[in-house]
């Protein structure tokens, strides 16, 4: 079959206008007619719709096709689909060839209809002369691992772990700190509909625990993720909480005998936690945690423990995970306004942001659900709410966090009104994105309790010798200047990635978008896949989102990674690196290149030799570039099959 | 000589013929955008897909100047983000070694060039190819071009 | 075990001050303590927390509890948890009983710390009192059928598909419409890359095609559904098409000679369609269907079908079908602004909705991809667009349409503008909502191009005899009452619910919510599960939402259905009726009641008797109230258990 | 008599009992949202949860006056949303008969309610509460009440 000769379709694709628009689809099908090996063309209205794909069917029957080559958008959304065609009418799915004359001919050379045409014909020669050399390649495949990893307890984390669980799968779920449920287990209450945040959640939380297919691996990270769909080999570094998670029964009784006072995290810093603590009342697993940075070695711990579960010499511990599937919900942090002293934070005291608010709000709080301005702990009678801080706002984040904060100072308005109805409520806005199901309806009921939206955004932050915060802002709906004096302002913070997002991508090896979070496969249609196989991403570590979106999230990458786990195999890519033992000489080079361990050296002496494990190669081609001789080849990116197109770029004047 | 104008545009002007690489993850990507985007180029870059610009040969670069090209661009992604952790690394190595290569060729330095484009950075990737072009304009036709070539 | 002498516990939980702060639980347990039977009390800090679960079980080891009471949140959110901790700890979970003193009791009255101390007394007293009579009961099962059902073929379900189909279930995807999908397939781009629609839906509808687990019910319609979790019935009626489609080719040959011309619904009767015709270009299945009702039956169309597909006589089928979970992804349709004539729209012939503005843009629409102006097929030069037609409006919908409007006008605009450098853009709005991942983005791409943002909601539309359209509105930015003209106004017309979603809420049972789409099981942490089990929604069923939402959601929907799935059976609920023969007298009247069909007479004469299939019991008990001879029973509602609630809510002064 | 408050308030004004049935589905739900939006009310009601308002026995009715209820609400979904079809419907059947009984018992007709609330209708469930509890005060005590009985 490889040596059959070249039986070559051209089939030139007009995308209704898109493409047959802007240039001559007929005369690059006729000239592709003249190209050698070229026993068919045809120009179709929609190549990939249906009726499209029967016409290449048919053409490949009528004409004994053996090499097909489409003309028409981009491979990188349709080559699996004209593959799959070519595939079911006998065709090898690697002998079939994409060229792009939509996205990067027709679409951007719109006003010379001749300098189009003319480019779609060199480009239609030089995938024809790639045609021509291209050989059928075997689709293999790989078995899944039947674990899953999910990464990060957030709610979506925790949601798809729940799904896998269920489902029957051995789930990892790995959380780098000390209790699942992430950034939704700080929230007071959750906007529209204003339930109690942990109450919710509690019980989902609870649901993680009793699952018995999930291990939560809290107070963990993954530091390094080997291998390939199916087959990923993860490093879990387990950090040490200085104590015996087996035996410590969250009773609290080292805590209370701590002397060392800290700031309390889960409470923004609000109230204090001590140097050896159970992370917040509804903590799962329900376990102290031994910040040993700041512990003093007073082992009064130690001693208040009846179960004897402190252990001052743990060590941190790496384990090794084999799983098949991963989800990425790494979550996301809040704009951290104190760098640049945004409206004032950090410069005067009576400037807090939502999730502070929030700690103060919840009748678990450092408060007790008191909302105290910080320089004297009066309670404020008139608060001001500045949306879209470090949101929307070219010198930080240009991106608008999904509406999340709106809601959020809307909320927080509507509560502290209806709880102390003396208050008085200003919301600086530039737009209400009041977007999902309810949130107009909660807009309005803050608008009917009395909540004063001021259309504006704050110019001036001063404050006054009695702490007092005076808010300058154009009102641009009344086109004037106000002031408006606070008792506390509460600034409206944005959605950032998280801190981790960066290490994470790069040992998932995920790119990220313009905005910082990890980038989806398609920003419509693929939302939860990523570029890498087996690995799906979920909730905010794709971008803002509200809870339910980020729920749902969850659930959609259990969904889409079950396809593998169900099925129990993967494809795997034929483009993978070959080696050529006549002509190796076990240098070595390729050893260092390659990224992914697929090359080792086995034997000794006389016998040595390169080892390729082609289930690890992910198809980059970098190792043949470096081969010093030629013993290296790319499958369906060999030398002559990439030379055969340079060449083809050009002809001669007479040809 | 029915192919006369499949170099050219409508215009008169002498239009270069430019061969572009781009790794599949980030810069065809960026070539794809530039469509979506409608961000309008002259019809001069042909692109050829490597899947990482690792992947790129120096054999494939001094070919197509040998065959003919005005210029070669290729393009990756940004260092930091490629598909196949550092493989745009190992190209900047190789680029630094070709640029050697096209002086002693006779080529004049920027006939060949090196840029990093995100598959996000489609009005980028056309300004990359219209100022590329206008740049070999100034330069003009390759003289390593075979005779007869279009 | 029955006749077990009760040993209750009672365990009150504080919730932080949620409870701890408005009532006196400490009162509430020493006063439980008084109650026959109960052993054991304890005051938990939070008891649905691991810490509160673990004093329960703790609870029952040491005093040999067989009932276990909670008084603390609400059954709704925490009666799953509570039942799975007693479970563990081998107390039945049909003998544990929740007490709701916080969202009924403390949160209600937070001023009277007396009052709900009180009220908290006697509703634990009436919960002890329901306890000491409650049985235990088995938690049964049933077998889960391994087909699914996803009704709808939008991108919602074309998703669910594809996952389901994926893993390996046999998928019914039943649409309505002549081809798969949905709305998707009849904009022109999507926000906020631009993509074109259906260049990047089409691989998914040859995708859905090529699945060899999913048969498509192109024109069909689901139009009963009984049965139960794991086991539905659905019957699905097959409307005509008055073709044979296994020999139709979809060639179009019998919509070439059809002389009925009609106005196309796929192009928003913008454009013609005949009366047998292809759908659309890309449709799959690629098969013609004949309008019955404006056929003139001239018969070209037989003449003409070289295939010899024509069926006149064709008749409806329906199809009884068994699955074990449904996807129900119905999506939505755009308002209409006809009947109240919004902004003049009926009235005057130059104001189109958005959905008309698409096709009209479409290269393969009505008019080739050139906007003109219906009046007089002039391309305008300036074009405004109105949000909020439909949405945001007391009189219409009070609800956001999920920001999908102020993109479509975004997005439509900058494409005329970057088409045509020569139009003029106008986007008349109240807020702009562009609030998902590069939404800001086009924003910033629309404003940087030259697209004008007016602030404001028209008041006045009036029509000059040119046909242009002078658009009346206070610009809210600027202060003043502007008056634009415009050649073409397009109204962004909000999502409303599909208007078949009435009926399928009905055959499914599904409730829905005030703005009339589907409700989901919790509006944040279950937001693809539904109030019946098995049955899940996805896409703008539940609610207006993008793409990129809908297409996460229909793969939630497949992670969520695949544990049933997977595990292959679903528990079912012990609360069903039981009858007791011995005083049945067999008069057929909860055969009436039952909206299930619970029950049916078998045998004859002396033999008769009423048959109970209780897995197709829901447990409402209906059919108890009803039952004259007291011979039918609800598990665990049995009369005497409600009476024991009753009885309980007094107490004699002296007791 | 340590339990002399367990069915008052801070002040001596006379509160009446009420004892409440709410459908698991619509009005128990209301129930809890009244509760999360924080909607105050007198601590007059008793709630006593089935799953459908058609699982109403007139013997509960009938037994909670008998015990001293001073009033009783039932309360189910609005009519076309009961969870289980038309449970609800059939509840406003056993409703009417249950007001002539009420009227023959010689209670007056103020002391039972049928009231439908939706799951999302917390402030409307305050009120209904609120009101009835008012209504009943203005009637009075029971007169059906037990002696004794608080």
């Amino acid at each position: 079959m490889e040596n059959e000769e070249p039986r070559i379709g051209v089939f030139v694709c007009e995308c209704g206008v898109n493409i047959g628009g802007y240039l001559d689809t007929q005369a690059v099908a006729d000239y592709a007619l003249t190209l050698p090996n070229v026993v068919h063309t045809k120009v179709n209205k929609f190549t990939c719709a249906d009726s499209g794909q029967a016409e290449i069917q048919a053409g490949i029957k009528e004409h004994n096709l053996n090499r097909v080559v489409v003309a028409s958008c981009t491979p990188r959304t349709h080559e699996p689909t004209f593959r799959a065609c070519c595939k079911e009418a006998g065709v090898n799915p690697y002998q079939f060839e994409f060229v792009n004359i939509r996205d990067q001919c027709s679409w951007i050379h719109m006003w010379d209809w001749e300098g189009a045409t003319a480019k779609a014909k060199d480009l239609v020669r030089m995938g024809v002369a790639r045609s021509r050399l291209l050989e059928p390649l075997d689709e293999s495949s790989v078995p899944v691992d039947q674990n899953v990893l999910v990464i990060g307890a957030g709610v979506a984390g925790m949601q798809a772990a729940i799904d896998f669980g269920d489902m029957g799968y051995n789930v990892y779920l790995v959380e780098k700190g000390p209790s699942i449920g992430g950034r939704m287990a700080r929230f007071d209450k959750v906007f529209p509909t204003n339930d109690c945040s942990i109450c919710i959640l509690g019980p989902k939380m609870v649901e993680v625990a009793r699952n018995k297919n999930i291990n939560i691996m809290s107070y963990s990270e993954v530091t390094d993720v080997d291998g390939f769909v199916g087959n990923f080999e993860v490093t879990v570094l387990h950090k040490p909480r200085y104590l015996d998670t087996d035996i410590c029964t969250g009773c609290g009784a080292c805590q209370e005998v701590c002397p060392v006072e800290l700031p309390s995290e889960f409470n923004e810093n609000f109230g204090i936690r001590k140097a050896i603590y159970i992370p917040f009342p509804q903590a799962v697993p329900m376990r102290a945690v031994l910040d040993k940075d700041n512990c003093i070695g007073c082992k009064a711990c130690e001693k208040a423990c009846e179960a004897g579960a402190i252990r001052y010499d743990q060590e941190p511990i790496y384990e090794k995970l084999k799983v098949g599937v991963i989800t990425v919900a790494v979550g996301m942090d809040a704009f951290d306004p104190l760098p640049h002293n945004n409206y004032g934070y950090g410069l005067y005291d009576n400037v807090i942001t939502t999730m502070e608010f929030e700690r103060l709000l919840n009748a678990a709080g450092p408060t007790g659900g008191h909302v105290v301005r910080p320089s004297d702990a009066v309670e404020p009678i008139t608060v001001g709410f500045i949306n879209c801080v470090g949101s929307r706002d070219v010198n930080e984040n240009i991106y608008c966090s999904g509406g999340v904060c709106c809601m959020f100072s809307i909320k927080n308005a509507q509560l502290l009104k209806e709880k102390r109805p003396e208050t008085n409520h200003y919301i600086f806005y530039m737009d209400i994105r009041s977007t999902m199901r309810g949130f107009e309806e909660a807009y309005n009921r803050a608008r009917d309790l009395g909540v004063k939206f001021i259309r504006g955004k704050p110019v001036e932050i001063t404050e006054k010798e009695n702490g007092n915060i005076v808010v300058r802002v154009e009102d641009t709906l009344k086109g004037e200047i106000v002031n408006v004096e606070l008792d506390l302002l509460v600034l409206g913070t944005g959605l950032v990635p998280n801190e981790g997002i960066s290490e994470m991508g790069s040992i998932l090896k995920l790119p990220r978008s313009a905005d910082g979070f990890l980038t989806e496969l398609h920003p419509k249609l693929a939302p939860v896949d990523t570029t890498t196989d087996g690995v799906f991403v979920a909730g905010c570590a794709a971008g803002p989102r509200d809870i339910a979106y980020a729920t749902a999230h969850g659930s959609a990458t259990a969904g889409r990674a079950t396809r593998l786990l169900s099925v129990g195999s993967a494809p795997i890519m034929g483009i993978t690196a070959r080696i050529d033992e006549d002509k190796c000489v076990v240098c070595g080079v390729c050893v260092d290149k390659c990224p992914y361990g697929v090359f080792e050296i086995v034997g000794t002496n006389g016998d040595r030799r390169i080892n390729v494990v082609e289930a690890l190669c992910k198809g980059c081609g970098t190792c043949v570039t470096a081969c010093p001789t030629g013993a290296l080849e790319q499958s369906h990116f060999k030398n002559d099959q990439v030379l055969a197109q340079v060449r083809n770029v050009f002809q001669y004047g007479g040809e | 000589m029915a192919e006369a104008t499949a170099t050219g545009t409508t215009s008169e002007e002498w239009q270069p013929k430019i061969v572009m690489f781009c790794c599949n993850w980030c810069s065809y990507g960026g070539a794809d955008s530039a469509g979506m985007g409608r961000f309008q180029q002259p019809p001069t870059v042909r692109v050829i897909r490597v899947m990482c610009s690792g992947r790129m040969d120096p054999v494939f670069i001094l070919n197509a100047f040998l065959e003919g090209a005005d210029g070669v661009i290729f393009s990756g992604c940004h260092i930091g983000d490629c598909h196949y952790v550092n493989g745009n690394y190992k190209a900047t190595i190789k680029y630094k070694f070709l640029k050697a290569m096209v002086n002693e060729l006779g080529l004049e330095d920027e006939r060949l060039k090196l840029d990093w484009i995100s598959a996000s950075e489609g009005e980028r990737y056309a300004n990359v190819v219209t100022e590329f072009t206008e740049q070999i304009k100034k330069v003009g036709p390759s003289p390593l071009k075979p005779e007869g070539v279009v």
